[in-house]
């Protein structure tokens, strides 16, 4: 008990922040057209890449003469930024094809 | 300017949120997709070139490096995001979830390694920001592969009794690993790590191994908010307020994207991962067996019969999207408008292997918008219209669906096509779809068949309306 | 600019907070029934009562030989209070109303 | 069990954004609003009880004073909110909202003082706090004083010239003072600080004032949202998560809420705020110069058209709230239906002057929720209604909203009595309604006008359908 007090205690911003995170993306995700859920499906994809800016923290901070941290770090950043890149742009491809304007079939 | 590292992220975070928000309406989605990955530069930009530190801000470490990986993956990336077709989209996502999930993984492994002699004082929080990263970033990396494995035809099904009950004693073993670990850890004995490792890549091959290929979009949109768990972790472990942000929006709004996808099937997301229906799919050559007899018809009749009706509804399915046919049918579409025929197509939402797949696809060949109609407002139409031209789709308009309990697919709205005047079937045979179970409606006295690759035979049929 | 980093730097958890709390606000209100409208303000008005931590705080915080302070304190909690008791009571006699199973025309 | 006040603060915050989002939903709206008074009472527990300090966690001092306040607050605060009249409560909430807002402006009061000397050293964010808690609390206590005095009849509209104008002069005047304040204070000198208070105070009665008494609901759910970010700039000040969670959920939906109900109204917020409607409606006495000639009817014929229809809708409106009418309309509804005649209620969303303000009302009397059908369901039905009871509504039978661009509620969605066969309009005298203008529909030649108060006329058809 006491154990989980402290844990909240001292991490309590994040939990804050966690939990009206979780909030949001409930909400926003809840009154979406289905047409659309496969592009926001793929949207999120690119958006959890977002895990890269902590590939890039652990490879800026490995020491140079660490070669086992440098690959992995380097294959991090790779696989990482595959996500971003790739994720946003078959996102686009994807919603490129929903420019014409909407009409009556679009709606609900 | 201390802090210009935490605006940045500010910003980031907020291009996610706002990003994510405008991917929800038509009208502005694309340029949502911009503005989250406005927010992504922002983020990459602060941890690389704002470091804080104590001389003030400067540049991360190995920024050559760094640059180097950031552009092969942004010119791999790119190139395979460019150049894969359409309908080979959703198998394209789960690979990148997966690099996502190995991203993870690696991370947790790194920073495993750095914590090095300072394991035994680590915070509880810590450990678990640490272990949590490397599970589930595991899992989703294995489960990915696996899942674009069976997508794109690499991988087939395969089941084992016992399968649940193994999948829970994994689940134990691992938490029990991560447990021992905990302890082991901090007298430099690293078994019980690696053996999480193991275990986690081994759970997320049983995991996903055993589910049908057909469902593999929900198992990547759940893997998908998986990988958002780990980078939140990511977030959590470094007080990094983008990653944290970024990877908990995407892990609640892909839960909730799940489940979504799972209720347009009337399944619940327990009954698509046992098992219950996709597994069978392949196993469904039982077709033909049922009492009546189908009519076949040859694409001549079909294209006279289409020429002369007022009115005609496609009903595009999976097989549409496998024939990559969107193109001809659309082509057929302009001839018989052409002829004075009024042409809609019936949309169902689960419609394909993924929602909205049908969408897409007929967009692809510029179909216009306005002529593809949802269910709720095709439904009352059929009565009206002379020629329904079912095009690879199967379950979608089974009957069972409304009239059989005992169907798996019970309860799921299908698309009333036996309203209208007379049906045209379009698939190569008479196997079932991805419920695996028999269709009456083939049966039906006012439905015909027309056997043959979809393609193929809108091409025929494309031929015979032009010649006629 | 300095200063706008600085305050944004220092202040950064609670900018998070307050963003994703607008964010939330907006998203929870914008879907509702406009018959539910009223009660919506009245509830909302009873959480602003949160003010009332404020005062607590401070008349908490008041030395004992601090007359005014202790006045207006109390003052304070008395006003904090009403709104909080009110609001909820308030809302709660509305609300009150729509007990029954709402039919077709609780729709939209 | 150091961070209890913590945790307790969490579940407060979780409680207000749950509930609310609980209360949004008709079903659960009444537990919603319990779910955030438990939030609040964990909050109240957290701050009176599990103050950190350098021997532990205890209790704040002048505990005693505290419960005798907190008591005192609510007794009383009981009593009204049960006490009070259905049609009263818009008022009682403008009045409780002051007093979160005054509430608000306390704190910023006595903060200041504490701080004394170190005022100096101020950083510029809690000074920020500090005056925004005050200025916007003093305008928001003052507004919702006017704004209570107004609903309940005791303070008129009060309009002069160049009143936007001189508006803009004051909130510039309040800055400048907050600005030479903070230099000023240092040494000492109060006196910018006592103008802020002042000029807040004057602010808030040139705000409130003009804007008509009908405009109140408006103004109310703005002021809500003030006290909000009152409340939020006081979180802010003590790092108190649990008054900034609050604050800012209620300063975001309340500005959400005022501008939907503006658009409903079909204006802008701004044109509320100018008063361009809402004043004029105390000088509409310029009714009956219209052109044509009313048909007055008496209330024996009126009861004979009704008992011998098929169909009869009512439409109730503001004037029905103010004759407390609610209970004899249900009662002249059972009675038709005992005779087999179909009542269904007509629901604009703006009739009344608050949003849902006849689903409140004719609730309160039992009315069947089924039989309150909204604006877009209603309105088909009219062609086939034989009469139509209009019981103090009349903006919201305006044909002037479809047919007069010239007219102040162009625009506006209406009920289409028109199209029934017979309208009966209830109301005192030929007077307008809230916008203050010519209704042509009392001169159309299938409308008779019952004049008299509604609960009388209502009384009067009761009693003659009784005995007929
Ligand atoms: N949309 C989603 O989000 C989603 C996700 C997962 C699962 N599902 C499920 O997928 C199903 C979708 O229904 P559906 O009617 O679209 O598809 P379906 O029921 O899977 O039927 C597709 C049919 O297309 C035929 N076909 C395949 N390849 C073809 C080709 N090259 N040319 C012509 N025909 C071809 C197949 O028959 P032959 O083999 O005889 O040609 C098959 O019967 C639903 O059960 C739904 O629950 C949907
Ligand atoms: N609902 C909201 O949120 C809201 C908020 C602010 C403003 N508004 C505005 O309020 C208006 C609402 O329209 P409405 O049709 O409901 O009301 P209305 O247009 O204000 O008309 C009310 C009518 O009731 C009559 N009346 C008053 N007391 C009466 C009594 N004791 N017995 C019988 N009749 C009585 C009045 O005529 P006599 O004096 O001749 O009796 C008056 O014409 C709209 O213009 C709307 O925009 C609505």
């Amino acid at each position: 008990m006491d154990l989980i007090f402290n844990f909240i205690g001292e991490n309590i911003s994040m939990i804050y922040l966690v939990i009206l995170m979780v909030f949001v993306g409930i909400e926003l995700i809840g009154h979406v057209p289905s047409v659309l859920h496969t592009p926001l499906m793929s949207g999120a994809n690119a958006i959890h890449g977002v895990v890269l800016i902590g590939a890039i923290y652990v490879l800026g901070h490995a020491k140079g003469d660490d070669t086992f941290s440098l690959v992995v770090g380097f294959i991090g950043v790779i696989v990482g930024t595959l996500n971003v890149i790739g994720g946003f742009v078959v996102t686009d491809r994807m919603l490129e094809m929903f420019k014409k304007k909407p009409g009556k079939g679009a709606k609900s | 300017m201390k802090h210009i590292q935490e605006v940045l992220f500010l910003l980031g975070s907020l291009g996610f949120v706002v990003g994510l928000k405008m991917m929800g309406k038509p009208d502005s989605a694309r340029k949502g997709n911009l503005v989250a990955a406005a927010g992504m530069l922002f983020a990459v930009l602060g941890i690389m070139f704002f470091k804080h530190g104590e001389e003030g801000i400067h540049v991360v470490n190995n920024v050559g490096l760094i640059t180097a990986a950031i552009g092969i993956g942004t010119l791999v990336g790119w190139l395979m995001a460019k150049r894969v077709q359409m309908t080979a989209m959703p198998e394209m996502v789960s690979l990148f979830n997966g690099m996502g999930g190995l991203c993870a993984a690696l991370i947790s492994l790194l920073e495993w390694k750095f914590k090095g002699d300072s394991i035994a004082t680590m915070p509880a929080g810590e450990y678990l920001a640490i272990i949590a990263g490397l599970i589930i970033g595991t899992v989703s990396f294995v489960g990915s592969i696996v899942a674009w494995g069976k997508l794109s035809g690499k991988l087939g099904d395969f089941r084992f009794p016992g399968q649940q009950f193994i999948n829970i004693i994994m689940l134990l073993a691992i938490v029990a690993m991560a447990w021992l670990n905990f302890g082991a850890a901090a007298d430099g004995n690293m078994m019980y790590f690696y053996l999480v490792i193991v275990l986690a890549a081994v759970y997320g091959l049983l995991f996903v191994f055993p589910i049908g290929g057909a469902d593999m979009p929900v198992v990547i949109s759940l893997l998908n908010s998986f990988t958002g768990v780990a980078a939140a972790c990511g977030g959590f472990l470094y007080h990094n307020n983008v990653m944290l942000m970024g990877g908990v929006l995407v892990g609640s709004a892909g839960t909730i994207l799940t489940i979504v996808m799972c209720k347009a099937m009337n399944r619940s997301l327990t009954n698509v991962l046992i098992g219950a229906v996709g597994g069978s799919s392949a196993a469904a050559s039982s077709g033909g067996k049922s009492g009546g007899s189908v009519r076949e018809v040859q694409a001549t009749d079909v294209a006279i019969l289409m020429k002369y009706a007022q009115k005609v509804i496609v009903v595009p399915g999976y097989g549409l999207a496998v024939a990559q046919a969107q193109h001809v049918v659309h082509e057929l579409e302009g001839l018989l408008e052409a002829e004075g025929v009024e042409v809609k197509y019936a949309i169902h939402p689960v419609a394909g292997r993924m929602p909205g797949h049908m969408n897409v696809l007929l967009a692809e060949s510029n179909v216009s918008y306005d002529k593809l109609v949802e269910m709720e407002h095709i439904n009352p139409e059929f009565a009206t219209t002379d020629v329904v031209l079912v095009v690879g789709a199967n379950d979608v308009v089974n009957p069972a669906a409304k009239t059989d309990p005992s169907s798996p697919i019970y309860g799921m709205p299908i698309l009333d096509v036996e309203n209208a005047k007379q049906i045209v079937v379009l698939k190569r045979s008479m196997k079932s779809g991805y419920a695996g179970i028999e269709n009456e409606l083939f049966y039906n006295s006012k439905c015909g068949m027309l056997f043959g690759d979809a393609k193929e035979s809108l091409q025929k049929l494309v031929n015979e309306v032009k010649t006629l």
